[in-house]
């Protein structure tokens, strides 16, 4: 077992974490969260990626490094947006549930509820 | 077993639990601490994997603003927490988990299966250093053989503000975005917020500095700007800028301008789009960085800040 | 010189460890958020402290060891204020139960 | 190892600069009027949107005289290493494409979004939005590396959630908080094949990608991911949870771009990837699977259009039925050597993409003057719309003749092209499905006109007048569509017989017919209204006369749309993606 | 010697790890504020042994940057804590 071979079973555990948490987490806040979960298993696995690349005096291939640094600035924006947007709701409407034809309270004519 | 596996078994392990707990605990403040933690301590992984370009920046962002953002929003969303409906049932929540699973599975599978025949650019990219003629690679590669993804990821930044922006109230367009904050001048709040930042500045500066040789660069040291004119803003030092600044919007398209400048200089009189001469290159790039930080410091502060709430008018 | 080194950095570490499981303890087994603070910001300062000073041997310029210092200046610096912030938001908090 | 060889792909063609423009413009664009605000941003925009067509025309002349596709080297770096744009037909067509959707759009929200003299929220916004769509969807068309196509997909998100929620109602919050959830999955998911792909060949260039690409079990899942991730950005049923809130309740110019031009950035990266990226590893199996969602996506969209009170909600779920068609054309583009081949299959579906970019731009607009005029978008309360608003009455039909396939529109050539290779190919199921769209579109276009012609049950307008201008620029864009099949295509879609459509005998008239008549007998047993006032009795005595059968068709029509209120159900759809991305992979896999 | 530092590295994780489990168990907020305290010291002194073990001096830079973050996290913490305790009715001298 190497450095690559444990890192990339967190990545993979951390993006099946956060799949997990965005489908199943009923708020917008802690979908939001799982996002960045998954975003962060994603970026490891881009690491262990690169960490495989080593290869002249360099540590981790620059490349996925670079990419991973534009990944997070990227998943950032988002979250920041998808947080603006969740407040603005709040403030609208008084609460974040995200299902629109359903009245507020639950949908009883849905599955697995 | 050698202990350094142990060590990272270990790692891997406490950066999963944090993990879960974020993922299953009850209260979304709860979640939010356990996601700072989390962004916080897989900065470790980062360095354990010699990527530490990535590290600094996962550490400021992932970990820091990005936990910090999110709990700002925890905070102000308590009482929504109340009505909480539309829990999915058993049925969805076990093959949510199993299709989780699956992937996951399917995604381990494929990262320990890649062909030993490693396909790797870092000898390229170090062969290629001279055209820059700054040795750390990854600033390399961000600035010079991937300048469209940096320059448009910026672009991306933008957006986001523009998108957080509109999210105002008409009244309040043009106004000062987020709650102005008070606190007792001599409390020991204001004494950190005075304290704090002169140290944040330079070593803001100098991871922007180092990151021309080595890792480090313009958006962590950003970020770490970007944290400080929080602090002094939480600590009711100073406000935010009102969103009509003239000034305050110059200053947040100078990065991606100055980009898009020196890349049309390239393909007026130069090899092409984003092509630097190499005898003009460290200096261009570094140009390009000093106003990149500035705006990447102002937009990550103001994504932080939200949308405007007050009018400007007083 | 340099088994002396190697003497220094292990003693101060397994020292600087040492702390940080007194640290731990502390967390563990004291029963309200202001003792568990106390634990938290004594020890775990002086473990980090002591890890720093077993690794400033191992530093390889001066510059490396002023900025671990640095480092630990700044975490004493934290430690000191926003245990001050704390206590003082669990008392508020006390207070309004 | 992997030195940067100069290759064909690989190096810098005259007239290259124009791609770089092309995606410079609008980011200077961008830029300027960030900085000048107030009255500025729509003068700023006005500036550039001549500048950026001018680019995409040029890039349209230049293509067929070079041989083979635009080239540009960023920075001078060949891949991979660097990142090229590359323009080949696909790109120019859609470049163009989308430079005459954004004109129009950009003619019609002239007046919506006029700013006043202090700066206010909504121009601000939409303007510089407008010009970030452009810019992402031109890197999209050009983009030569996967990870750039990454950037401008999220670079489009970016853009396209505000416009969502530009209003700041509570509804279309919460619409632009799931599209903007649901895109960031798909792109996640994207951005995981990515990763896959650079751990496997060292590149993520789309022409070297291209020569080392093959079947492995980590590309499988690479392409598997990818795939679905995009399939999540576009909306395919069942993945559309997203897509009816978020295009109804935006502006109306913004909802021409959101339905005409976003959900095509993602569809033209799933061309590329099936196409040029690997053409040899979706398979048969994955072709038909993609394409069966296609087809469940014209009859479910068709269906649950048809039962929609509200115009825009109507319009929506058509783009929803309209998506499910321009997947169809996956199996049929399999060669004989068991690879997908830009033949006339992939001529058929990008020119279908071009005609609904262009037709359901015009719709939305049209619908955005009607509401204007009317006050309200009620369906049986469209009485009167033919005499007061004729042109946008007259907009919405021309641009429902196109997107039914009627000649001489883009989509009757797709089609024709569509179904020959249905024929060529033996696969009949397809055709059946080709014709099922053009029938369904024909019923709810129909049904919409039956109702705006009929006389007004009022005599006081609510709203205020519609501005000509916009009512002209729906009419152009919807003309721009009906005359799509006379267009030189030969020199940027490989159409084998030249063009077809300028012939009018009596098989391309019974053509023409079928998707009329068919659309009628659909919207009599399928529409819920009320048939509206002053009608003639005899169309009454009609639907009294098929009353039964109507009736068993409105019941099975609304058991469907309860299915859409489950499907579009948050978990459901992302247990849907979940699975979608499996049986992908399952059926790449059985392909071999 | 690297093998004495990884041992001490992975000692001041296990702490940390039970520190945190202790400090998110509750049962109020104002224990979980100390979390990022807690990763300012323990999570530093980690960071700071592994780069001398991995060999990558630049670890140095990340701990800096981890010491002020975490900082500023805390501090945060503490201002939206107080902000949720006023939302329930208590005022507070430091923030108001």
């Amino acid at each position: 077992m190497s450095a690559v071979t444990v890192f990339g079973l967190c990545a993979a555990a951390a993006v099946g974490l956060g799949l997990y948490g965005l489908i199943t987490n009923p708020q917008p806040l802690r979908k939001i969260i799982a996002f960045n979960l998954l975003g962060s298993g994603v970026f490891l696995l881009f690491g262990v990626v690169g960490r495989r690349g080593a290869a002249a005096s360099i540590g981790n291939d620059p490349v996925p490094q670079a990419l991973v640094i534009t990944g997070v600035v990227v998943a950032f924006s988002a979250t920041a947006l998808a947080i603006a947007l969740v407040l603005r709701l709040f403030q609208k409407a008084g609460s974040t549930t995200l299902s629109d034809d359903a009245p507020p309270g639950a949908d009883p004519s849905l599955p697995g509820g | 077993m050698s202990i350094a596996t142990i060590f990272e078994i270990v790692l891997a392990a406490v950066v999963l639990g944090l993990g879960i707990w974020t993922t299953a605990v009850r209260e979304t403040y709860s979640a939010t601490v356990g996601f700072v933690a989390y962004g916080l301590l897989v900065a470790l992984i980062w360095v354990r994997l010699d990527a530490v370009d990535v590290a600094l920046t996962e550490a400021a962002i992932g970990g820091g603003l990005g936990g910090v953002l999110l709990l700002g929003a925890a905070a102000r969303l308590r009482n929504a927490e109340l009505m909480v409906t539309e829990t999915p049932g058993k049925v969805t929540r076990v093959s949510a988990a199993a299709l989780s699973v699956l992937i996951a599975t399917a995604l381990a599978g494929a990262v320990l299966l890649l062909p030993d025949s490693v396909s790797t650019l870092a000898p390229t990219v170090v062969a290629h250093a001279w055209a820059t003629g700054l040795t750390n690679p990854v600033t390399n590669v961000l600035m010079a053989f991937r300048a469209m993804d940096t320059m448009l990821e910026k672009v991306v930044l933008l957006l986001a503000i523009v998108g957080v922006w509109s999210l105002a109230p008409d009244s309040a367009w043009g106004g000062h975005p987020g709650p102005r904050h008070q606190a007792d001048p001599n409390g020991v709040l204001a004494f950190l917020a005075r304290l704090l930042p002169p140290i944040g500045i330079v070593v803001g500066i100098y991871i922007f500095w180092t990151g021309a040789n080595h890792p480090g660069g313009a958006f962590q040291g950003g970020a770490i700007l970007a944290s400080m004119w929080l602090l002094a803003i939480m600590a009711g030092l100073t406000d935010t800028p009102p969103v009509r600044s003239r000034r305050l919007r110059f200053i947040l398209v100078a990065g991606p301008g100055l980009f898009l400048i020196v890349g049309l200089g390239g393909l007026c009189f130069g090899a092409a789009f984003l092509a630097y001469p190499p005898a003009l290159a460290k200096p261009l790039i570094l140009g390009i960085e000093i106003a990149m930080i500035l705006t990447i410091a102002t937009t990550l502060g103001l994504l932080l800040a939200g949308a405007p709430e007050r009018s400007a008018k007083r | 010189m340099s088994l002396a080194c190697d003497i220094i950095t292990i003693a101060a570490v397994s020292a600087g460890a040492f702390f940080f499981l007194a640290g731990t303890v502390g967390l563990l087994r004291f029963p309200d958020t202001l003792t568990r603070l106390h634990a938290l910001t004594k020890a775990d300062n002086l473990g980090l402290g002591l890890v720093v000073l077993g690794l400033l041997p191992q530093a390889g310029s001066l510059r490396d060891g002023l900025k671990l210092v640095s480092i630990w200046l700044l975490g004493l610096l934290a430690g000191a204020t926003v245990s001050q912030l704390i206590a003082r938001t669990a008392r508020q908090g006390e207070a309004a139960k | 190892m992997l030195a940067p060889s100069p290759t064909l792909d690989a190096t810098t063609t005259t007239g290259g600069f124009l791609l770089v423009l092309s995606i410079v413009v609008p980011v200077a664009g961008i830029l300027l009027a960030f900085v000048l605000g107030d009255r500025y941003v729509r003068l700023v925009a006005f500036a550039v949107i001549p500048i950026g067509s001018a680019i995409a025309v040029a890039i349209l002349v230049a293509l067929p005289q070079g041989n083979g596709p635009l080239v540009y080297l960023l920075g001078d770096w060949p891949p991979p290493l660097g990142i090229a744009l590359r323009a080949d037909g696909l790109s120019a067509v859609m470049l163009a494409a989308a430079a005459a959707v954004i004109c129009a759009v950009a003619v019609f929200a002239a007046a919506d979004f006029s700013p006043a003299t202090t700066e206010t929220r909504a121009p601000f916004v939409f303007w510089i939005l407008l010009l970030a769509i452009w810019g992402a969807l031109n890197t999209i068309f050009l983009g030569g590396d996967l990870f750039t196509l990454y950037v401008a997909l999220e670079l489009l998100t970016f853009a396209a959630v505000p416009l969502v929620s530009l209003e700041g109602r509570a509804e279309t919050l919460r619409a632009a908080m799931r599209y903007l959830l649901f895109a960031l999955l798909g792109s996640v998911l994207y951005l995981l094949g990515t990763a896959l792909l650079y751990g496997l060949h060292g590149t993520l260039d789309i022409v070297l990608l291209s020569r080392r690409v093959s079947l492995e079990p980590a590309a499988l899942v690479a392409a598997a991911l990818m795939t679905t991730g995009l399939l999540a950005k576009t909306a395919l049923f069942p993945l559309h949870l997203w897509l009816p809130p978020a295009h109804a309740g935006a502006p109306s110019a913004a909802s021409a771009i959101l339905s005409g031009l976003v959900v095509k950035g993602s569809f033209f990266i799933v061309v590329r990837l099936w196409f040029n990226v690997m053409p040899g590893l979706p398979g048969f199996a994955a072709a038909q699977l993609i394409a069966a969602l296609g087809g469940a996506a014209i009859v479910f969209g068709s269906v649950v259009a048809l039962r929609q009170e509200r115009l825009k909600l109507l319009i929506a779920y058509s783009t929803l039925a309209q998506i499910g068609y321009l997947f169809l054309m996956f199996p049929l583009a399999f060669g004989a050597s068991g690879r997908l081949e830009s033949g006339d299959a992939l001529a058929g579906g990008l020119l279908q993409a071009v005609s609904h970019a262009t037709a359901k731009a015009a719709m939305f607009l049209a619908a955005g003057s009607i509401y204007a005029t009317l006050g309200q978008d009620r369906i049986p309360g469209l009485g009167g719309a033919g005499r007061m608003v004729p042109i946008s009455v007259l907009a919405f039909a021309l641009s429902g003749l196109a997107l039914m396939g009627l000649p001489p529109g883009g989509a009757y050539l797709a089609k024709e092209l569509l179904l020959q290779a249905a024929a060529e190919q033996g696969q009949w199921w397809w055709a059946v499905l080709l014709q099922a769209g053009g029938i369904f579109t024909g019923a709810y276009v129909l049904l919409v006109l039956t109702y705006a012609m009929a006389p007004a049950d009022r005599q006081t307008t609510l709203g205020r007048a519609a501005p000509r201008m916009g009512e002209m620029a729906a009419l152009a864009l919807a003309l721009c569509s009906l005359l799509l099949g006379l267009m030189p295509w030969g020199a940027y879609l490989s159409i084998p017989h030249g063009d077809a459509s300028d012939k009018f005998d009596l098989a391309t008239i019974s053509k023409a017919l079928a998707p009329l008549l068919g659309g009628t007998v659909v919207a009599i047993l399928l529409g819920r209204w009320e048939p509206p006032l002053g009608y003639p009795s005899r169309w009454t005595a009609l639907l009294v006369a098929v009353g039964p059968v109507r009736r068993a068709a409105l019941a099975l029509s609304a058991l469907v749309e309860r299915g859409d209120k489950v499907l579009r159900w948050w978990p459901t759809a992302c247990i849907c993606l979940l699975s979608l991305a499996a049986l992908f992979a399952a059926s790449m896999r059985v392909a071999f | 010697m690297n093998d004495f530092l990884t041992a001490a590295v992975g000692f001041i994780l296990v702490m940390l790890a039970l520190g945190l489990v202790s400090i998110l168990r509750g049962p109020g907020d104002t224990d979980r504020m100390m979390a990022a305290q807690l990763i300012g010291t323990g999570g530093i002194a980690a960071l700071l042994l592994l780069g001398t073990v991995t060999g990558v001096p630049a670890a140095v830079d990340v701990a800096l940057t981890l010491a002020l973050l975490a900082t500023f996290a805390s501090i945060a913490f503490v201002k939206k804590g107080l902000s949720s305790l006023e939302a329930n009715g208590t005022g507070s001298t430091e923030d108001q």
